[in-house]
């Protein structure tokens, strides 16, 4: 038998589910709960199959209560397993704030390390497929800023599971953010057997020498498309780096692209006021603030609440903002 | 006593379409049963509609509710004008039978905050997404009345499924405790999404959870559109007349997806909604009584139809024949007064976007 | 028939020393009784030791429990060495019995991070403080216990506040679903803070709670011991040989303060705690008990008190004397390897802090 | 009878009293609801004798749940009031998190102003006062990422009364956050009329030429002490700007001070990552990049929760690191 890795093409959502497989095959304390996660397979599919392969009393589905939820893996975790739990969309993780602000994030400080809480949060997110309305929101920042939670957005389906299985295999909470556009937009080789990326790593998309592009998820693809023109017609040439993971930001990373560009141009969906945009520019300006050649661009959605799909399109940050974007930091 | 039996489910009309509750004949009169059917009627035509053009793509996802008609047009028509109604994304029965527009009701279903406007006269409360987290609105609401010293009423729209969520039960507590005007409404169609009512709760009735705050329940057929009528009206008098809450669990079922984006085979025997199409339907049962006392008639049931078909076209056609979203709608309605923020933010996407749109 | 009537307050021993449940009295023998009630009076002093200490600037704010000890102490004892309890910040004599350590105990009234470490061989939580989140995490636990196949349970504590939150209902609705093997402990003391319990629900029991989840509830007396003993053990057992959860409501009386921050003659009139110390003190009574069956032994008493005043003050001293709070506790737990931020943080805070500690 | 306003010497926590009592007269549609802010007047004392005064249909005591105060507070406001309702602690607003996030401040935008919610939430927070654990949180910056909702901190008596007399005004929701560490502190002259601190304005503390110090809340009497000795012994002058309201910031104050001295410290409680910092440097960013001489230091909490009380004085802001912060940015 030869030792060269299987490849299979997979689309982001079943890059999540064969994550999933692999850990539960591995590690019999990881459980899978959620609403719909077990007969349906999880309302877009990411679960399925898992309850026919692992059965019910290791895929599960819960009531509706989202802070129950929450707060049962808490215990689940505490007492020896590691829960993966489907917040059904990132909107309806708000009735369990609490249970993650004050408990699952702070159990390891509270008791010095004797409660631990390896509890992975899946969460699909973000606008962009005509979803009915709250189920769109982009809230990343609201849990970057919570203390004893790692946050991860893949931006494809290799990233996805290497960063999933990280996540499981990481000894403290993780909110792991799945870019719904992204989920079936494209196929991508995706090793068969087991591997991981790293928390805390960014990763350069592309390389270039005049501006750098910092984003993560769906917008991953949307930076590319924009920047490709610019590179072809105008000879401009970006870094794009994709963050992968929002907390703990991957500080060496994003310094050295922008001591090499000294131009930055961030991109996320999330409203501007309060949003991830502003941590990367207190690194950037902890770390390269000398360096910089023109004020940081920002494009990302506005001080409102994601809209109904009629306008959520206006709400994106478009291509066209990302190259003005880009084209503002080289006018200086 | 078992609570199943503390709780039984209180029919009025039977499957085989005969009165079994004489006492409320008088006040079900044909003419009033009729009219009853035709808004059932109403809904059911324009839910399929609607499934029809989300299977065209002039519709987005879009959550139906056949089977379902009688639970929410008895319990709409129960209410009077000036009170209020907290639907969720399922309830288009009954906010259009309470007056929503149903050019409106469409929009919703395209993405436009259109859908989640009623008409000035109309209290209908956007519909709820989040799951239970109405149920505290519909007590707030009703709870001002109290205090203003009306007698309106809320009448709250929830699932099976939302019975879990801490809401219900908070809101239950507070309308409790200051005695609130406020009807709580639970449709019961023993799915949330593909979860069954038994992985939901182990309770057999959600009417019992009522006795956790001393409010009267009723566990009723909700596919009996004489029950749900007349028991909404009681409990609607109840809190009109300062007797505060009532708990009402529907009993009823729905025969499609949870939205068009599921696939219902995947987690049930669709067989079952086929026979209850034949057996515990709401619009067959009043057709069957109807027929039953001999007031049932064709000709009237086609030109209801075709007068139906007639509005929902013209719904379609009105609907689509808006003009576009508004991009003024992102900026203008966040606050009173935007924020330097939105200004900008508005006065950056215009000028990017240019000419384009 | 009222619920008030279906879930009376079940009594062992009442006021005068009598035991009313005779079935019962050769399981609670002279010796456990002693035993229980020196459990009782260690719980008592270290509760009243830590009043003066407040007082005197040795602690920061505290919750006193004095007048629940019976509730606290009795249901600890119900439990073997490994299960779990899930205490709030007045549970002190639960943990305190169950085995916490008298030294972090104390401490955690100092702001110090080891009140919240129990023994190693002692699975007691950190004592919560969102009120009612704990039900969650106590239901849990006890479901991974379930899970691996053991027989341990969970045991949780909390308020009749506690009953209104959210997280009440969602823990005993997933306990009840998935059948696990937890006892929902309510010590019913009439208040939250200055909310009377006639304010916080308008039923008349915790009890009927249960109801809404199929969950065998019970009424206790909370301040007679030897039913909160012998119906926890119940409970426990229920539990423990996978017949699910169960909801006890002990009903008792804190007589002093909600904390030493807090002044209950604002909300509610203190003769109503002296009267209840004359009559339905949880010590008293099993003092009544003993005496009245020729067990109480005045010797037994102060050799008792004397020993645990011992333990208290050397309890005190060694809390006093703990190495000052460590600087690297702020950074080192936070996750298992600190991210580059805490590590930066770290560095900056003990460079610009410089030799200054 | 003289025109003359009447002034009272008042502490924070009575200056708050003082307006709930001002807006509960002078609008019958005000209403308080909490825990304990009834009969016991509040755990602070904070609506002390304002159900003597107002009755219990207008001064509630709520059964003890967050997300049920908020949410029936909702229906209140949609329904002809305007509620003020007290968080107890802000570390207990988490239960409450979806009504705030998903309804109270989306309802104008998903009406299109049809429906509306006038809510005033007060809750005490920040460390330094010895509470238990928990009852300490400075999440502040979570809150300025919803949109639709206004954030409010006054720093002393005078501004909580008349901030607090603007945001019952206010059509809109708004979250009053008070510093606990400044709640009986110190008293200020404190009109007894009614009178109003606009929202959205920051305030000159003090003036200088050498370096903007940026803050709120407690932290405004921090600043102030820590940079009195700059001042008198090495001649560095500063602005300190109390910014009051956290969202929205006032941009054009910033930028003026920042246009002027170049540097600037941003002192907050909260931890770093996520903080209100990061927002703050991007509106600086935005409007002054090219002003600025040297990368804007930070002075926060740490990326963790808020400690036990034993940790607390570790955790905060020391006047020590203000004063660093203040001579790094100057060694530039
Ligand atoms: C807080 C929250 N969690 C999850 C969802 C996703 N979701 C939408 S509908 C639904 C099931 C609701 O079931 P039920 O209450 O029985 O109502 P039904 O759809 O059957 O009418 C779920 C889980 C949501 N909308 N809100
Ligand atoms: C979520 C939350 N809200 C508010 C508080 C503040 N608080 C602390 S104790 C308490 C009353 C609790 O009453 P109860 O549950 O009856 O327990 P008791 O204190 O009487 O033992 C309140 C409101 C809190 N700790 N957590
Ligand atoms: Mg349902
Ligand atoms: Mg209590």
């Amino acid at each position: 038998m030869s030792t060269s890795v299987q490849i299979k093409q997979l689309t982001m959502v079943q890059a999540i589910t064969d994550g999933m497989k692999a850990m539960l095959e591995e590690d019999e304390s990881v459980l899978v709960l959620g609403e719909d996660v077990g007969t349906n397979g999880g309302v877009f599919r990411a679960t399925e199959g898992l309850i026919e392969l692992f059965g019910e009393e290791r895929v599960i589905d819960t009531p509706l209560a989202e802070s129950g939820i929450m707060g049962t893996s808490i215990g689940l975790s505490v007492n020896g397993f590691k829960p993966i739990v489907e917040m059904q969309f990132l909107g309806f993780i708000y009735p369990a704030f609490n249970q993650i602000m004050t408990h699952a994030s702070r159990m390891r400080q509270r008791s010095k390390g004797r409660f631990t809480c390896p509890i992975v949060i899946r969460a699909p997110y973000g606008a962009g497929v005509k979803a009915p309305e709250i189920h769109s929101d982009s809230s990343e920042a609201m849990f970057t800023h919570i203390p004893g939670l790692k946050v991860v957005v893949p931006s494809n389906a290799y990233d996805a599971k290497g960063l999933l299985i990280a996540s499981v295999e990481d000894p403290d909470p993780v909110l792991f953010l799945e870019p719904m556009r992204c989920y079936r937009s494209t196929k991508v080789e995706v090793p068969e057997n087991k591997y991981t990326v790293e928390l805390g790593k960014a990763e350069y998309v592309k390389n270039g020498e005049d501006v750098t592009l910092l984003t993560w998820g769906a917008m991953v693809g949307d930076v590319m498309k924009a920047v490709a023109p610019l590179e072809e017609k105008l000879g401009i040439t970006c870094d794009v780096i994709d963050l992968r993971t929002l907390y703990p930001l991957d500080k060496d990373t994003i310094e050295e692209s922008v001591k090499k560009t000294g131009r930055v141009v961030i991109v996320h969906e999330a409203p501007e006021s309060g949003g991830l945009s502003g941590d990367i520019i207190s690194v950037i300006n902890d770390t390269s603030f000398f360096y910089l050649k023109a004020p940081i661009q920002k494009v990302t959605g506005f001080d409102t609440p994601v809209p109904v799909y009629s306008l959520e399109q206006e709400y994106l940050p478009s291509m066209e903002k990302i190259q003005y974007a880009v084209k503002t930091t080289l006018s200086y | 006593m078992k609570m199943i039996d503390q709780f039984p489910i209180v029919q009025y009309i039977n499957e085989n379409g005969v009165f079994t509750q004489s006492e409320f004949e008088e006040e079900m009169t044909p003419a009033l049963l009729q009219q009853l059917y035709e808004k059932m009627l109403r809904a059911r035509l324009l839910d399929r509609k609607c499934i029809k053009l989300q299977r065209q793509g002039r519709l987005g996802t879009y959550a139906p509710f056949e089977g379902q008609e009688a639970a929410q047009v008895g319990s709409a028509l129960a209410l009077e004008e000036e009170d209020w109604i907290f639907p969720t994304y399922r309830d288009h029965a009954a906010t259009l039978t309470f007056g929503h527009s149903m050019q409106n009701l469409l929009a919703y279903w395209v993405g436009r905050i259109e859908g989640s406007i009623p008409p000035e006269d109309k209290n209908i409360f956007p519909p709820a997404v989040p799951i239970a987290s109405q149920i505290l609105h519909a007590t707030g609401v009703a709870w001002a009345e109290k205090k203003k010293g009306t007698n309106h009423v809320s009448l709250v729209y929830f699932g099976d499924g939302a019975t879990s969520e801490g809401d219900f039960h908070e809101g239950l507590n507070f309308a409790s405790v200051f005695n609130v005007p406020v009807v709580f409404f639970n449709q019961n169609n023993g799915y949330a999404i593909s979860v069954p009512i038994e992985k939901q709760m182990k309770s057999k009735t959600i009417a019992q959870k009522g006795l956790a705050y001393d409010i009267p329940s009723i566990r009723i057929d909700g596919n009996d559109i004489a029950a749900v009528y007349i028991e909404t009206k009681k409990a609607v008098e109840r809190a009109r007349s300062g007797e505060g809450p009532t708990l009402i669990e529907a009993v009823t079922w729905r025969y499609g997806a949870h939205t068009t984006a599921d696939d219902p085979t995947r987690y049930r025997d669709q067989t079952e909604s086929d026979s209850r199409r034949r057996t515990t339907d709401p619009l067959l049962r009043i057709e069957t009584y109807l027929k039953n006392t001999n007031v049932w008639d064709e000709d009237w049931l086609s030109k209801i139809e075709d007068q139906i078909s007639e509005e929902i076209s013209g719904a379609v056609d009105n609907m689509e024949g808006m003009p576009k979203a508004d991009i003024d709608d992102l900026f203008s309605h966040i606050f009173k007064d935007p924020t330097w923020q939105l200004e900008q933010q508005r006065k950056h996407h215009l000028a990017v976007k240019g000419g384009r749109d």
